[in-house]
């Protein structure tokens, strides 16, 4: 049984990781919006299997509240907002797709290594996903660093918080409970947040370029 | 009990106002909460101070020499900033900048986020400290952007994402963390907590802890503004009302430094080195030195108290990286002097720039013509970030920089150069708006300079005379720092 | 009850004094006629108190406030007390002509100004009492801020605010540089062998030990530190713009007493904190006195600011302070203590005389100010007329200050001249043959001081009125204002005349300084001969009578006089002055201050940066000037300055506003950091 | 200090205003004789100084107090000086008053004296001589000042007697110093003594003039007074030559013999040099005022190189 669920996290986590290279370069807003609900979707598996396997109660809890919140609410609000705020495409990249992809495999092979000692010394049956939780948080870094539209930028946000929930329920078998609890209250209200500063943004800007906000610097 | 009121009050506050926070008496209810959280955290220092250190609600809570000090002078802080508020957001809104709706947001949201600092004060939880981190960043980032101009917006929006990431960072960090105390501390027992960690920190695993305090310290260090991950930070202080600038400067950066140095305390309990010391050491030097030079540019009065509060953080992460009782203490006296100078230093901006009717610092002239309080109220404030005596800022540096003479004598010219290009980049600045001639009228509103000369008072004691029991704190916090 | 007590009480009436200011601000009655004369009570009473004290064994006392473990520390000991005695007795005069100097007027508030002038003087004190870092650090930058605000008194003009600002920071910088230099001397001993903070006193500095690279860079800071606040070459320019924007009786205090703070920390450093000198500790130090000194008198010739001129030629007198405090250091550095104590007395005795002529001089100026509302030289002239006593009093200010017998500024500087014709014998031949050097220069330094008094006193007070409006306002100065200048008067005299007295107390200084020894210093020999005869190693080898000279001097003119009268006649006749042949002569055609200091103008062109504005002959109305600049501006500060503004140009490439380069910045920190723990 | 040696410090006292005018006489004799005029009589300084008392004072009318009182201090400062250089005897009860420094300084404080009586008329003339007079002396002091030292150094001690006893009864040295010092010595004498090559005494062209253009504005007993006091540096001046350069032949105790000895040496030796001096005014032309800082300039170099020469040549031994 732990033998098959290990290799299950694994190959979600494998999932994981490969959900993010997409997203990395995908242009689309909508489907990156997709993305990032299949990312939650594996990532509520993946905790789900660790509940499974640990038998820890309240992993299941963490699972169903990422159901809710990155499966259903996340993608939901997002699908609302890019209809009211019409915003489609995310034309222009800081470097384009190819050599981004290429940094992000540099940065994967970079976490594996940086995870490889963590990784020996866990006991758990999923022995890898201390690297690949790094390396999505990492792909997700550079993909905020990379695209010049709000949204994009609050998905590749979105998608490290992401990771990082993939790092404590996969790697870690969950953090307490009150903590998960508070970590998802905080992304939930950013998300209302966000969502504010979109309106707000667009109301002052006509557009959702955060390139416009390049005032505030030194001269 | 009054533990939980300092925890309560403000979450009390937070949501009384977001229900009356558009009366006209808001004001005076916001400055009501704080009293009472105040009044509350002084009764809980005494407590501390004569039982000792002490947990609340099954050890989620830990009141101790390290935060006891930073929780009074939280609630101190959030209370002349409530009182300082009264006239300001009222001229504010009598000009128009302001709806009462927007007023009712910033009550609410102020008592919000002093929740948010006692919380991360006191929490023994390191994830609730992550927690109550980001909360704190959520609440401001409102605070920030309350004018909707579109430089607040923009200060807001990279203020979020910028401290969103780096927060994020931190939370991996506290992953790490989790994942290498989880097996020594048990998979329920609070292995998150940080009375328990700090207990078993020798045997924690050293490569897993070095890459959390990595982690950790790009984290929360985003929050304490030290460059290179600073950028935030100039904007957000320039573009929100002055109340949010001093409490930004005043608070939220100590206690982003105090995550920081908590987690310090484990990663050098793990690493039997002094990894952790040299990294923030280096970001420490590397933030004042930058911090001084970014000083010489300012137009913009608020931006340049931004940077020196970058430049202060710089000294004193620099400070508790050298470690050792004389340095540590250093450090902490030096956070607390930082608060209330910088804090009463943005009353008085405050005031000076509702006077002159702009933030840029070429069109402010002859304040002390204007209103001889505020004038000097800047101009003493001004010499006291500077690090002139009496004041207590110099009492910190003078213990700092000789200390760094003795142990770290490499850095010195650095710290050196810094402060000489800072003293004459802010003083320069501020000597012709203070002096010289104003043609400006006399505003009607009565400034609140209490506040202001409260804590410059209690900066000029603090620099001549350390009353013996908080001396004693920091004792106790430096030995425990290390 | 001891002599500190005493001081301490004292120094708290100076602090009530200031505060008390503040209850009727712009009362003059009040703050003038009240508090600055009790202010002079309490000055004599320091100085009085001191002097007693001076050949005490050392004091010391705790105060309750200051750092945890580290409280202040206040000791009073030789060098202490004889710097109080130059602060108390200078303080008495230049109060009393404050009382008198004071008027309604713009700028701060009487009141205001009379607080920070009292803190100003409490926190000299206290600097030369401090015992311990902290101690000492609080009293010097409370100096420092005080006589800023006092510098900036007038703070509506720009040229004030900037020379104040360019006061406190060279003064903030300076003071940085002590507090490290400090920081070294706490620890260099026993690298980790400390045990908190209480390092910090000066008890422990002394008894601790020093390796020659910490030793030297301890000496190094210090030297920066105290030289920023000193006006050492080549920190000097803030002096000659903080000094003419003060009002009066501040440059007076600053020039005649802060800089021998200074003096004062330089010789408890390098003497008594490090025991041990290098030899070339005090070669660096002599060459940079040597520098000053030249430097100051050279472009004091050139001012036509009068102010600047007596500014400038603080730089001078304090260059010739440093040139003697070099002298001590090598000599003690080879171990030949008898010439130390001779080149130590001359400092000491120099810092008293510079005290009571610059402020003698600095008072002057302030009443010609007052009286003519003009400081430009240029167009000054014939005060001698309205303002008799000022004119005269000056002149002894001047005569005293261009070193010439029988006023004091001669004794000090006879006594330098007699440790550097006794120096070869130095086993360092190089260090021998440079003495002589040194000698000539302090010589030349001696006369150029002559040229800038006699262009001082002659341009202002002698000659015609170069505008017609002077003349008509100028008036004496008031009687408060003629005490307190004939009181600095009478100190340049008395110490002029009485050397012997002087050193017999100064010896106690050297002796507390160079600690117990078989050597014999100049107060040895003022002790066994007569009180007349000033002769520091033999009466042989050198000697000095003033009083005798005096009276010899006055015998022959009385003689003179007399028979002139006896066998001839006093018959005067006034008419106007000879025109040479043409009528036209106007009183603007006498030499101005610039075309006095035309030929050295000329002698020393290298030394300046010359601006001139030459009219030619077609020049309906013709236009001269010429400006003076220092080349230190432009060949140190100003590159300074750039390099600074560099810094801040490079450092704002971090600020540019792109929210994706912020998150690279910080994705780079943490993939640099990540590298760097796991490499 | 007995008796007799206050006698003779008396005499010195009286001697020096007496003989001095003889001095200049004398020297304007020479180079009378050397130019090839007829001289004037020996004694017509005294006639001159007689005449001058004689004659009313006219005074500018907005002359001040210094510039009534300046002839006092400068004639009783030049007395002092002469009096206080040992030409008779070294034993001299002043002697202790002042050595060679505060002899300097008493020339500079007789300087600073006449620079302020010139400017105190104000007319240009009278700043214009100050100035030069000025420029002259803050080269010359130093100058003197080291030529001097080169002496003290050889003989350890500014006391003049000292010096004197030192060099004059010691066996004979040659000591190279001293010809670089006497050098030195001879150029400021003639600097400060208003002589050609750097001042004419006898010119009253504006070009030219420095010490003239400063007392154009006394008559009457205050000129007689300054005349009288330039003849008296005069004397000091060479008799401080004397002393540091030729001091053979000054008596250590005092009898008739040796004093009468001593006068007449001195007298030699004052008629030998300023025959020397009329000669080297009568073989040089005068300089343009701005070359008097390089003259003296070099004098100061040579003196220093003196002291220098000392250092290395004679301490070695």
């Amino acid at each position: 049984m732990s033998h098959y669920s290990g290799q299950l996290i694994n190959l979600l986590a494998a999932v994981l990781l490969l959900l993010s290279f997409a997203m990395l370069g995908q242009r689309r807003i909508l489907s990156l919006i997709n993305l990032f609900m299949a990312q939650g979707a594996v990532l509520c598996a993946s905790t789900a299997t660790v509940a499974l396997v640990t038998g820890q109660k309240h992993l299941y809890w963490s699972a169903l509240i990422t159901l809710v919140l990155k499966v259903l609410l996340l993608p939901w609000i997002l699908h609302r907002l890019i209809r009211r705020l019409n915003v489609k495409w995310d034309i222009e990249t800081l470097f384009n797709i190819p050599t981004t992809m290429l940094i992000g495999i540099v940065l994967v092979i970079f976490s594996f290594n940086l995870a490889l000692p963590i990784s020996e010394l866990a006991g758990t049956v999923s022995r890898s996903t201390v690297g690949i939780a790094m390396a999505s948080v990492m792909l997700s870094f550079l993909m905020m660093i990379t695209r010049s539209k709000a949204v994009p930028q609050v998905i590749g946000f979105l998608a490290m918080e992401n990771g990082l929930f993939f790092a404590a329920t996969s790697a870690t078998y969950g953090m307490p409970m009150v903590v998960e609890l508070g970590i998802a209250l905080d992304v939930l209200v950013g998300m209302v947040i966000l969502g504010v500063f979109f309106f707000q943004i667009r109301e002052q800007f006509d557009s959702l370029d955060i390139r416009h906000l390049e005032q505030l610097k030194e001269d | 009990m009054e533990f939980f009121l300092v925890l309560g009050f403000p979450l009390l506050g937070g949501m009384v106002l977001a229900l009356t926070g558009h009366t006209r008496r808001a004001a005076e209810y916001n400055a009501f909460f704080s009293l009472c959280t105040l009044i509350a955290a002084s009764v809980l220092t005494l407590h501390i101070v004569n039982h000792g250190p002490q947990m609340f609600f099954e050890e989620q809570f830990l009141v101790d020499p390290l935060n006891v000090f930073l929780v009074a002078l939280t609630a101190l802080v959030g209370f002349t900033t409530s009182l300082f508020s009264r006239p300001y957001m009222r001229i504010e809104h009598d000009r128009g900048h302001l709806s009462v709706g927007r007023l009712r947001l910033y009550h609410s949201m102020f008592q919000m986020f002093m929740f948010t600092m006692m919380l991360a004060l006191t929490t023994n939880n390191m994830g609730i400290l992550w927690v109550a981190m980001e909360a704190a960043t959520l609440t401001t980032v409102l605070l920030v952007s309350l004018y909707r101009t579109t430089a607040s917006l923009e200060a807001a929006w990279k203020y979020f994402i910028l401290c969103g990431v780096g927060i994020a960072q931190a939370l991996f960090g506290t992953i790490l963390l989790y994942f290498a105390a989880e097996k020594l501390l048990g998979h329920e027992g609070g292995a998150l907590l940080w009375s328990h960690l700090n207990a078993v920190k020798g045997s924690l695993e050293p490569t897993v802890m070095s890459l959390a305090f990595v982690f950790l310290l790009v984290g929360y260090g985003t929050k304490v503004g030290l460059v290179p991950l600073h950028n935030w930070l100039p904007d957000a202080h320039a573009e929100g009302p002055t109340p949010v600038s001093a409490v930004l400067s005043g608070l939220l950066l100590n206690v982003a430094l105090y995550a920081v140095v908590r987690c310090k305390v484990l990663a050098d309990g793990a690493l039997h080195s002094n990894l952790a010391g040299l990294l923030m050491m280096g970001f420490g030097l590397v933030s004042v030195v930058v911090a001084a030079f970014f000083l010489s540019r300012q137009k913009d009065i608020k931006r340049m108290f931004a940077y020196s509060s970058i430049e202060h953080m710089g000294i004193v992460t620099f400070a508790f990286g050298m470690g050792g009782p004389v340095a540590s203490f250093g450090g902490l006296l030096h956070m607390t002097v930082h608060s209330l100078t910088k804090s009463a230093i943005f009353f008085a901006v405050g005031h000076a720039t509702q006077k002159s009717g702009t933030q840029l610092m070429e069109h402010i002239r002859g304040l002390i013509k204007l209103s001889p309080t505020v004038g000097w109220g800047l101009m003493l404030g001004t010499l006291a970030i500077l690090g002139m005596p009496p004041f207590g800022v110099f009492a910190s540096e003078f213990l700092i920089l000789t200390t760094a003479m003795k142990q770290q004598p490499w850095a010195t010219p650095f710290l050196l150069i810094a402060l000489g290009v800072a003293f004459a980049a802010i003083f320069g600045k501020v000597q012709p708006m203070v002096f010289g001639e104003s043609s400006l009228p006399r505003l009607p509103h009565k400034p609140a300079m209490l506040p202001v000369f409260l804590h410059l008072a209690l900066v000029l004691l603090l620099g001549l005379w350390i009353p013996p029991y908080l001396a004693g704190w920091y004792q106790q916090a430096a030995r425990f720092i290390g | 009850m001891h002599s500190i007590d005493w001081l301490l009480l004292l120094i708290t009436a100076w602090l009530l004094i200031g505060l008390a200011g503040l209850i009727a601000q712009r009362n003059l009655a009040w703050v003038g006629k009240t508090l600055y004369p009790l202010g002079v009570l309490v000055g004599l009473a320091l100085a009085g108190v001191a002097l007693m004290a001076i050949d005490n064994k050392p004091e010391a006392l705790v105060l309750p406030l200051g750092l945890p473990d580290l409280p202040f520390h206040l000791r009073l000991d030789a060098l202490s007390a004889m710097f109080l005695v130059l602060l108390g007795g200078t303080a008495a005069g230049i109060s009393i002509f404050a009382s008198g100097y004071l008027r309604k007027g713009e700028g701060t508030a009487p009141g205001l100004q009379s607080l920070e002038y009292h803190i100003f003087l409490a926190s000299m004190a206290l600097v030369l009492l401090a015992d311990d870092a902290y101690a000492f650090m609080v009293a010097w930058e409370s100096m420092a801020l005080s006589s800023f605000f006092l510098v900036t008194s007038d703070h509506r003009k720009p040229e004030i605010r900037h020379a104040g600002y360019l006061y406190l920071l060279i003064a903030h910088v300076g003071a940085i540089s002590i507090l490290l230099c400090f920081g070294v001397l706490q620890s260099s001993a026993g690298m980790g062998a400390t045990n908190g903070v209480a390092d910090y006193t000066f008890a422990h500095m002394r008894a601790t030990g020093h390796d020659a690279f910490w030793g030297s860079a301890a000496f190094g800071l210090a030297l920066f530190g105290f030289g920023a606040k000193a006006g050492l070459l080549p920190l000097h320019v803030w002096l000659p713009e903080a000094h003419p924007a003060a009002p009066s009786p501040v440059s007076a205090m600053m020039s005649g007493v802060m800089l021998k703070t200074a003096i004062y920390g330089v010789l408890r450093v390098s003497f008594d904190l490090l025991h041990q000198p290098l030899w070339w500790w005090g070669v660096a130090v002599l060459a940079l006195g040597l520098l000053s000194a030249l430097f100051g008198a050279i472009f004091s010739a050139v001012q036509s600011d009068m102010k600047r001129l007596l500014a400038y030629s603080s730089i001078e007198n304090i260059g010739l302070l440093f040139v003697g405090i070099g002298l001590a250091l090598t000599f003690q550095s080879f171990g030949m203590i008898t010439l130390t104590a001779l080149a130590l007395t001359a400092v000491l005795y120099h810092c008293l005389n510079h005290a009571a002529f610059k402020s003698l001089l600095f008072l002057c100026t302030g009443s010609v100010l007052h009286a003519t509302r003009e400081r430009s030289l240029g167009k000054l002239g014939g005060l001698i007329h309205p303002m008799p006593w000022v004119a005269w009093l000056a002149l002894l200010g001047v005569i005293a200050s261009a070193g010439l017998p029988p006023l004091n500024g001669f004794v000090s500087e006879w006594l330098l001249l007699q440790a550097f014709l006794f120096s070869p014998g130095l086993p360092h031949s190089y260090i021998n043959m440079l003495i002589p050097v040194a000698a000539a220069a302090v010589a030349l330094t001696a006369a150029l001081a002559g040229y800038v008094m006699v262009k001082f006193f002659a341009i202002v007070f002698l000659g015609q009125p170069r505008e017609d409006t002077i003349s008509q306002q100028a008036h004496d100065a008031g009687w408060l204002e003629r005490i307190g200048l004939s009181w600095l008067a009478a100190l340049c005299v008395l110490l002029g005349v009485l050397p012997v007295t002087v050193i017999e107390r100064l010896d106690f200084v050297v002796r507390a300084l160079l600690g117990a020894g078989d050597y014999t210093t100049p107060g040895d020999a003022a002790h066994s001969g007569d009180w007349l005869l000033l002769a520091p190693i033999s009466a042989d080898r050198a000697s000095y009578e003033p009083l005798v000279l005096l009276l010899m001097i006055s015998a022959v003119v009385v003689a003179t006089f007399a028979i002139v009268r006896r066998f001839w006649h006093g018959r005067v006749r006034r008419s106007a002055a000879w025109d040479c042949g043409f009528a036209l002569q106007t009183a603007r055609m006498q030499d101005t201050a610039e075309g006095f200091s035309q030929p050295l103008r000329q002698v020393f062109e290298p030394f300046y940066r010359l601006k001139r504005e030459l009219p030619t002959s077609f020049d309906r109305a013709p236009f001269y000037r010429v400006v003076v600049e220092d080349h230190f501006w432009y060949w140190l500060y100003l590159p300074v300055a750039r390099c600074a503004e560099f810094g801040a140009r490079l450092v704002a490439f971090l600020q540019r506003g792109r929210i994706a380069i912020y998150l690279l910045y910080s994705f780079l920190t943490l993939i640099v950091l990540l590298f760097l723990v796991r490499g | 200090m007995n008796l007799t040696t206050i006698l003779l410090q008396f005499f010195a006292l009286i001697l020096a205003p007496v003989l001095a005018p003889l001095l200049t006489g004398w020297i304007n004799q020479c180079r009378a004789w050397l130019q090839n005029r007829s001289a004037p009589p020996l004694l017509q300084p005294y006639y001159q100084l007689g005449k001058l008392f004689e004659k009313e004072v006219v005074l500018a009318h907005n002359a001040s107090g210094v510039f009534r009182a300046a002839p006092y201090f400068i004639f009783a400062a030049m007395v002092l000086a002469a009096t206080i250089i040992p030409t008779l005897s070294t034993d001299l009860p002043f002697g202790p008053a002042a050595d060679a420094i505060a002899l300097v300084g008493i020339f500079a404080l007789a300087r600073v004296f006449i620079a302020l009586a010139g400017m105190d008329v104000g007319t240009s003339f009278g700043t214009l001589g100050a100035r030069r007079e000025m420029l002259v002396g803050f080269l010359a002091e130093p100058a003197l000042l080291m030529s001097i030292f080169t002496a003290s150094l050889i003989s350890h001690s500014t006391s003049l007697s000292t010096i004197v006893d030192t060099l004059g009864h010691r066996e004979f040295v040659i000591y190279p110093s001293l010809a670089f010092a006497g050098v030195a010595f001879t150029m400021v004498s003639l600097a400060e003594n208003a002589r050609i090559p750097v001042d004419n005494p006898t010119t009253h062209l504006e070009l030219t003039m420095i010490h003239e253009a400063m007392i154009l504005e006394y008559s009457g007993r205050h000129l007689a007074l300054i005349e009288w006091a330039a003849a008296l540096k005069m004397y000091a001046y060479s008799c401080l030559g004397l002393a540091l350069f030729f001091p053979w032949g000054v008596p250590q105790d005092v009898t008739l013999s040796n004093l009468s000895l001593a006068l007449a040496g001195l007298l030699f030796k004052l008629a030998i040099g300023g025959a020397l001096l009329a000669l080297i005014e009568t073989l040089s032309a005068k300089m343009r005022i701005f070359r008097a800082p390089e003259f003296l300039g070099t004098a100061f170099m040579l003196a220093v190189l003196g002291m220098l020469v000392h250092l290395l040549l004679e301490t070695g031994k």
